[in-house]
């Protein structure tokens, strides 16, 4: 009761009124619209790699039919597959939990102190997601072979968090700014260190905006296509990179990328599952503190 | 052809169908993890008969970037084979054509030289005029590498050799060739039966025949092609019709593209105008997958002209509805034309800055060697070969079908490159828009070509 | 336990033409173990004081000296200080017994069953035991008050700052709030700074009594020197509710002529007065009397214009009869009398309760008799 | 008084004068890190494009590749090649797809929000984050299938429940088509954020204006999206910079065609730099962009950003 | 404007085990136009019941009905009201003046003009004129309060909800804005319910008092009636600060036996008291009177605890002399009486005043005596 999920009904629980149905019943209707908007080409993505090659492509659709595992028993045998499935999982997990552990705190420096010529720190820190990949991964391929970086796992996590860094700085800048300042106050006077009101006080207060970010940068990082391409050759292989190997030279194997490309929803899934009670673990500051 | 052939798949499906280093990743850092004690795919006294040092470069590792071309499921399980016979190791990486084109263009320009040996394709010249490539001449010279009479360079087509020359641009070897494929026609022989259509030889036959099937059909479009832009893309079926209508590209490099030249215009104005009449609605925007998926899925009465590579994948009851009605033969051309299809070969390069020039020139050399290329043909599946005597060789002919056999042999043997100059790319694809635009029907054949004609010559005399 | 020194405190915000002086050049010294009460007009800089003391907000110029330390420039860990926030600042993610345990886990090394164990003891005393699982969401207004005031509490702070905290409570648990936190600032023997509307607070719970306003020091003392020995007009005014009637006038030889009516000064008044002219006479509601007839002197005619009854007193609204404005005056009488509107009176002011104030500056310049016990308790605090 | 209490005060051992030193200077160990791997990532990449923009790169003459070349490849590219274009096709898709994700984004958070069962939220929370997950090139490679004239299932289920003719959508309406797949693929970016925000409007703030007599939306333009401020800039400036560098959906779908119809400017790079090998070129028109961009943001920032976000 | 019923409304929150009944079967009918001020302890459902009138709590069971209107099912913009909010809720990112005109512009079609002269004239009178560009993060608490009433203030609805509008304003300040409210509210009618912990608020702003508990309802009437007519102990002891001392004891024959102390009860208490034995004893602070020398019958001795001066009254902390327990009883006094703690006196509680409860239920069964005077004004107040 305490989170401020609910800005329409006052609540729950009790029994509705004429209005309040209809309304309720508009607001299901829309959403259920944008979930088939949503679902129905990933049900298309889904049925195709549960469909015998010839089907998966024929019109008018099979809307029935027997739906065959051929294919993900195929991807589970290549050993490719599931090695650099589960390489993508430590390499990008990892990544997130850096790009948290750097990006958070800074973002707390950029949100509560005053940093000289902040708008500029902020519009460069940006400036590292401005231009397209295909601009930079000439350069990238450089230092990282000067670093000894090419083809490790250490460099391909490196890689997600530049790839994320501006974002989640600048994301939980905004969250950061939304949290009162009362709160730290009261913690500091508490006792607390900064640091320990920043740890005990704020990152919870903040817990939205962090598992929003970490998402979002698990799936930026996820889905990475181009730097993974030129950066790896054969340790550091990523999911992405073999999902695509079935689109090739005079022939796609519609069944196999549908599965595929299924498989690598699957930890998204999982993740925003396993996150997803603190999504809207919001706040009922107007509750606490009067403003 | 991987996957979509059943045959591949099943053939590879024994765990070694991946695809890039993954596999090796696998097994540590080559592919040995393959082998093991199983027995060679192929016996190696085939190659100890070779007046080659096979052993010198014993103990060293190569790089293979290659695209994911059916080419590498097919040599994939002979690979032990060459580890067995030369001690050297051999690791993979595979990739999709846009993203395989990407980091060779970043290894290479920067001299990373980090893949030993890749494909190459229409950048020959670019990469080679870049300085990029390491001419393969010095090896063929060096008696402890190469034996003229073991290899039999004179079984390899006429073509091909071409364009392992920079695609006739260059004096020295600039790779190996070793898959080719050439454009065929592919029809549906129950529409064909039902409408009792005579299988085309000329472009006037076949657009009736499409025309009859097109306006018979609800649900079948007459034809389908190559619509959408990339130098890879529309032009390389437009090209065909260009060299048919009596036209040559670059009359005279650079001053004249020959692309606003009467044939090329006639040529293009005949595949604009089956497209847009008989072709699928959208085929401006439709890529070889398109053209491939819609004639499997049995909406398309033709493949006007394609990859020969196709076969496979459309004959496959797996993968195609209509495997038993497909048929294959040589392309259309004007009746007073010439037939001249359009072949493409893919060839194995090596940089000036691989660590493994050698080794990579001795896996060439055995990658397109006689008894490597018939195994995988005869034995794997393989359908692209670059050697001639593989299409006479009666085992193959029987699984493949005497009738694409015979196609694809007789189309190869008069089948002609398209000019891969330095800057291919880059008209490549000014002209490829053009065409797009006009099969989408937004320009005339003729303005395209012109303005075609006018990018190309101010690209190559800038 | 320490001492607090301010020396010329300023805190502005703003600056240019927005500029606010919250707290004007404050100087106070706090001694070890003192209860020293805030009190001053909504705006006055009383919070924003207690924020410089705790290192919340920095002063613009002057220091802060605590114990023998100048803590101008250490945070609000290193003053070891309790608060209790105006606007509570409970976190909101934690429950009531986190959020009073919370500060003893930062500043101490307790076990935690020791916190515990303490939490619950000051939990029970605040009457809030049962609320220790609910977040500050779910909790009424002067649970949540409690909360704060049970947070600061727990801990064991060398100062304790306490800004309103009692502001939500009602009548019987701000009496036992007020005893608890007298108990316990004894028991201990904490400085204690205290901002606070309350009258009562203000008057029973400090040693001294510091009125501000407008960020300016008005008077210190003990409260009943406050109370009874006003430094100026504002300080008479502000102590006391309802506040002290004033009445603007003219001195003419001994009488001070006020609009309606006539006072003689005294002697010693006028003595007082010197050559001052206009002067302000003020007097509280409960000394001046109402009688149904004349019977003295020092006294004046009014009418009653509204009567609010209090229970056991009643206030009366008095116009006088013959002023030209319409202001009013309040006198409190029993609750019990029967006065009823329109009525006519007569309002005895006796010459020993009166104030007199200089009408420009303010300052007092006669202060009112007081009975000798009375004057010898307040020597006796002084 | 202090009986227990002030760690940091008394004999400070080398742990506790560590802490200290932590706690002192937390700004600076907070942001050091950040400020590092910045520098790496954009410095080195920025000065090598510049360095790349400004010398010959060009391979009709190997031998003078590396030599200085002044603002050749910069007149160049903008002469002749198609980067006017790209950079008008670019905007359009950048506002197109942004104001589409924008809106749906907003929308369905605030209808997310205000559902009731816990269970409904969490089903749409997690099905609407689901497309993001799709990495853009599959969904390109299957989106361009789905949307085949002839063989794909959304002009066949147009055709079929609809009055209308599907459209040719690469073909015909390539630009509103990259739009809408981008916008299919990247609403819960938006979704996602707007959400997290949303939930932290205080609920004090909406029921003073339920009382206030604000009707909903009148709720949402003057109460929440003011308090959101921050967030939703911050969301929209994100996006508004990754649709900038879109690459591999379009890339996927269109190739930039028909014709030009769909070139952004990150596709027109990658031409100019890896399929016409001008690396030089490349690096010009990304140095431009590069420059166009962080002009814009700034505009944002300082006309938007710095007014009730960030003061 | 309009008329507010509640019937039988109840509010229960949380399940189970934790449920709480923040408001239990409460049914009440306000006028139109009436003025009804909500008393009780913190948490007993005042902020709660304020909620559930302004449509922002849906009542677990009964139904709310304002005008003729069951309101029950309609959102707080159907409803018509103003409320000034327990933590004030303003809006952060408005400034004062955009906050006081939202709900103008939100529920009425006046023109900018109108609207912002209107804001101007009540920021003025809440004396925050000065502050109308601010935002609400950069104001005292009192002044964020006055910004929460002026923005209730300035729309004009047919029911005013205030909770606790004035705590965090000084007593001076207080008087003024009581005064506003109830010259506003007289003005334009508006129907108002009002919470408040402060007892001359409670005493002298509503026509109706009613006393809350636990959720219940524990007595409705006119301030006076509640205080000088309590129902029940809770009540009696709730009203009137300092509380009412309360001393419970057996009745022996006529007499009440009580820790300390003896109490001869009169023929009429007796009467009322019938078979009871335990009976509770209450006495307010101003109705016991100290003497130095026994004098009286209803008398006691006692010793002085400890004594409280407030300025013009003191209390006075009293432990009876034969008492076995360690209670202390208050007594008002005379500000500048002596009195010196440890010494004896004799407390005479006069028989008049004392009220008698049942020691068990609460329950009221002797009220005091009051004079005629009162009695009629009482009586003419019911
Ligand atoms: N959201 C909630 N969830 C659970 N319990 C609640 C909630 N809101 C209020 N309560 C409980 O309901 C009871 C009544 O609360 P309410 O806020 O009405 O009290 P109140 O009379 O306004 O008190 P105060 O004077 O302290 O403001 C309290 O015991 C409180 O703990
Ligand atoms: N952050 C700020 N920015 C600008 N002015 C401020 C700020 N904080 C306080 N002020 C101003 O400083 C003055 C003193 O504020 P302060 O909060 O100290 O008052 P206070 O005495 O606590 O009042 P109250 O009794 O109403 O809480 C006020 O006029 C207020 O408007
Ligand atoms: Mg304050
Ligand atoms: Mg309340």
């Amino acid at each position: 009761m305490a989170t401020v999920d609910d800005p329409q009904q006052p609540d729950s629980r009790m029994s509705k009124t004429t209005r309040e149905r209809l309304v309720s019943l508009g607001r299901h209707a829309a959403l259920l619209g944008w979930s088939l908007v949503v679902l129905f080409p990933l049900y298309w993505i889904v049925s195709m790699s549960l469909k015998p090659p010839s089907a998966a492509i024929s019109l008018p659709p099979d809307w029935v039919f027997l739906p065959t595992v051929y294919n993900y028993i195929q991807l589970l045998q290549q050993s490719s597959f599931v090695n650099a499935f589960f390489n993508s999982v430590f390499m990008v997990s990892a990544s997130v939990i850096v790009v948290l552990l750097i990006g958070v705190p800074a973002a707390y420096v950029l949100s509560r102190y005053d940093i000289p010529r902040q708008r500029d720190v902020l519009v460069w820190i940006l400036s590292s997601r401005m231009l397209p990949p295909v601009a930079v991964i000439i350069p990238f391929f450089v230092i990282f072979r000067a670093l000894n970086l090419y083809d490790t796992r250490i460099g391909m996590i490196f890689m997600y968090i530049t790839i994320n860094i501006s974002l989640v700085v600048w994301v939980m800048k905004a969250f950061f700014d939304g949290i009162p300042e009362t709160l730290e106050e009261a913690a500091r006077v508490d006792g607390a260190t900064r640091f320990q009101a920043f740890r005990k006080v704020i990152l919870p207060a903040a817990k939205p905006g962090i598992f929003s970010v970490a998402i979002i940068s698990f799936i930026f990082a996820w889905i990475e296509l181009l730097f993974s391409l030129v950066l790896t050759n054969n340790n550091a292989v990523t999911v992405t990179m073999q999902v695509y190997q079935f689109i090739g030279v005079r022939q796609i194997e519609w069944g196999m990328l549908a599965a595929a490309t299924t498989a690598t929803i699957i930890p998204v899934v999982l993740f925003v599952i396993a996150v997803n009670k603190y999504l809207a673990a919001g706040l009922s500051f107007g509750v606490v503190i009067k403003e | 052809t991987r996957g979509g052939s059943s045959g591949s798949g099943d053939g590879s499906g024994d765990g070694t169908s991946g695809t890039s280093g993954g596999d090796s990743g696998g097994g540590g850092d080559s592919g040995s993890g393959d082998s093991g004690s199983e027995e060679l795919a192929i016996p190696l006294s085939e190659y100890e008969s070779a007046d080659i040092d096979w052993r010198q470069f014993e103990g060293s590792t190569i790089n293979i970037g290659a695209v994911q071309h059916a080419w590498v499921d097919a040599i994939r399980p002979a690979i032990p084979v060459f580890e067995e016979l030369t001690g050297i190791d051999v690791v993979w990486n595979v990739l999709p054509e846009q993203e395989f084109r990407t980091k060779r263009l970043t290894d290479v320009s920067t001299g990373a030289g980090e893949w030993d040996v890749f494909f190459l394709d229409q950048v020959v010249n670019q990469f080679r005029e870049s300085g990029w490539l390491q001419a393969l001449d010095p090896y063929f010279e060096d008696d402890s590498m190469y034996d003229e009479e073991w290899y039999g360079m004179d079984d390899l087509f006429e073509a091909t050799r071409w364009q392992a020359h920079g695609g006739g641009y260059s004096d020295t070897w600039t790779g190996m060739p070793i898959t080719v494929e050439v454009q065929t026609q592919f029809y549906r022989t129950d529409l064909y039966d039902e409408y009792d259509l005579e299988v085309a030889e000329t472009l006037e036959e076949f657009r009736s025949n499409a025309q009859t099937i097109h306006e018979n059909e609800s649900d079948v479009v007459g034809t389908v092609g190559r619509g959408q832009q990339g130098y890879g893309m529309n032009i390389y079926i437009l090209n065909t019709f260009i060299r048919q209508f009596g036209a040559e590209l670059w009359d005279s490099y650079p001053g004249n593209s020959g692309l606003d030249s009467e044939g090329a215009i006639s040529a293009a104005e005949w595949y604009v105008n089956l497209l847009q009449d008989y072709g699928p609605e959208g085929a401006s925007s439709q890529v070889w997958s398109d053209v491939l998926s819609t004639m499997q899925s049995g909406n398309a009465g033709h493949i006007v002209s394609d990859a020969n590579l196709f076969w496979p994948g459309l004959t496959n009851p797996e993968s195609s509805d209509v495997a038993d009605r497909i048929a294959v033969a040589k392309a259309p051309a004007p009746a007073d034309g010439q037939f001249s299809p359009n072949a493409f070969a893919w060839q194995i390069a090596t940089s000036q800055n691989a660590d493994n020039s050698e080794q990579a020139f001795l896996f060439m050399l055995w990658a397109s060697s006689e008894p490597t290329n018939t195994w995988m043909h005869v034995e794997n599946n393989a359908g692209f070969s670059v050697r001639q005597s593989t299409w006479e060789n009666e085992e193959y002919r029987s699984r493949v079908g005497d009738n694409f056999a015979q196609v694809t042999l007789e189309s190869l043997q008069e089948a002609a490159p398209d000019p891969f100059d330095s800057q291919y790319p880059e008209w490549g694809q000014t002209y490829s828009e053009e065409l797009q635009t006009a099969i989408g029907g937004n320009q005339s054949a003729e303005e395209a070509m012109a303005s075609a004609a006018s990018a190309a010559e101010d690209i190559a005399s800038e | 336990m320490a001492k607090v020194d301010l020396d010329d405190v300023t805190k502005r915000f703003g600056s240019g033409g927005d500029e606010v002086v919250a707290v004007d050049d404050v100087s106070l010294e706090i001694d070890d173990g003192e209860f020293v009460v805030f009190v001053g007009p909504s705006g006055s800089g009383k919070s924003t004081l207690l924020r410089i003391v705790a290192g919340l907000e920095k002063q613009t110029t002057g220091d802060v000296v605590i114990g023998d330390t100048v803590v101008s420039e250490l945070g609000p860990r290193a003053r070891d200080i309790a608060m209790v926030f105006q606007n509570y600042a409970l976190y909101p993610n934690m429950t009531v017994e986190e959020n009073m345990a919370f500060g003893l886990k930062m500043s101490t090394d307790m076990s935690d069953d020791e916190i515990e164990t303490r939490v619950r003891e000051t939990a029970e005393k605040m009457g809030i035991g049962r609320l220790l699982d609910n977040t500050p969401g779910e909790m009424s207004g002067g649970q949540q008050q409690r909360v704060a005031l049970g947070r600061a509490i727990v801990r064991n702070p060398d100062v304790f700052l306490m800004d309103e905290p009692l502001s939500n409570l009602d009548a019987k648990l701000r009496t036992e709030m007020r005893t608890e936190i007298n108990r316990l600032q004894n028991e201990l023997g904490v400085t204690t700074l205290y901002v606070t509307h309350d009258q009562t607070e203000a008057m029973t719970m400090g040693d001294r009594l510091v009125v501000l306003n407008y960020g300016e020091l008005q008077q210190v003392g003990t409260p009943l020197e406050c109370f009874y020995r006003p430094a100026n007009r504002f300080v008479a005014g502000f102590l006391g509710s309802p506040s002290m009637n004033f009445f603007e006038g003219q001195v003419e030889g001994g009488t001070l002529r006020l609009d309606g009516f006539d006072f003689d000064l005294t002697q010693e008044m006028q003595a007082s007065a010197r050559s001052r002219n206009a002067l302000v006479l003020g007097v509280r509601p409960e000394d001046a009397k109402i009688h149904d007839s004349s019977r003295a002197s020092h006294e004046l005619e009014a009418t009653v214009d509204v009567v609010e009854p209090m229970g056991s007193i009643s206030y009366v609204y008095l116009r006088p009869a013959g002023q030209d404005g319409d202001r009013t005056f309040i006198v409190e009488t029993d609750g019990q009398r029967a006065i009823t509107e329109g009525q006519s009176v007569y309002v005895e002011i006796p010459d020993r309760d009166i104030h007199l104030f200089d009408a420009e500056a303010g300052e007092t310049i006669h202060q009112r008799k007081l009975g000798t016990d009375a004057e010898v308790t307040l020597e006796g605090q002084t | 008084m202090s009986t227990q209490t002030q760690t940091t005060s008394q004999a400070p051992s080398g742990l506790a004068r560590l802490r200290e030193l932590w706690n002192e200077y937390l700004p600076y160990w907070f942001i050091t890190p950040m400020v590092l791997v910045m520098l790496l990532i954009t410095i080195f990449p920025g000065a090598y494009d510049l360095y790349l923009s400004l010398v010959k790169y060009q391979l009709t003459d190997p031998n003078t590749i590396g030599q200085f070349n002044g603002l050749a490849n910069y007149r160049r590219v903008f002469t002749s090649g198609g980067a006017i274009n790209s950079f008008v096709v670019t905007i359009t898709f950048v506002a197109g797809a942004l104001a589409l994700e924008t809106g749906i984004g907003f929308v369905l958070a605030a209808l997310v929000t205000g559902v009731e069962s816990d269970r409904m939220k969490t089903f749409y929370r997690i099905v609407f984050i689901i497309p993001m997950a799709v990495a853009p090139v599959s969904l390109a490679t299957i989106g361009r299938v789905m949307l085949n004239t002839e063989i794909g299932i959304i002009p066949y289920l147009i055709q079929q429940l609809t009055p209308f003719a599907a459209p040719n959508f690469l073909s015909d309406v390539p630009l509103l088509t990259v739009i809408l797949v981008d916008t299919w693929n990247w609403t819960p970016f938006m979704f996602i954020i707007f959400y997290a925000g949303m939930s932290s409007v205080p609920k004090t703030l909406l029921e003073a204006s339920r009382v206030d007599g604000a009707p909903m939306w009148r709720r949402y333009v003057h109460v929440i999206i003011p308090y959101m401020k921050p967030v939703l800039f911050v969301a929209i400036l994100i996006r508004l910079i990754d649709l900038f560098r879109t690459f591999g959906l379009v890339f996927s779908l269109t190739s930039g065609g028909p014709g030009t119809a769909t070139e952004l400017v990150s596709i027109n790079i990658f031409q100019t730099g890896f399929t016409f090998v001008d690396l030089g070129g490349a690096a010009a028109i990304a140095i431009v962009y590069l420059v166009g961009i962080i002009a814009l943001c700034n505009i944002l920032i300082i006309k938007v950003g710095f007014e009730g976000v960030w003061d």
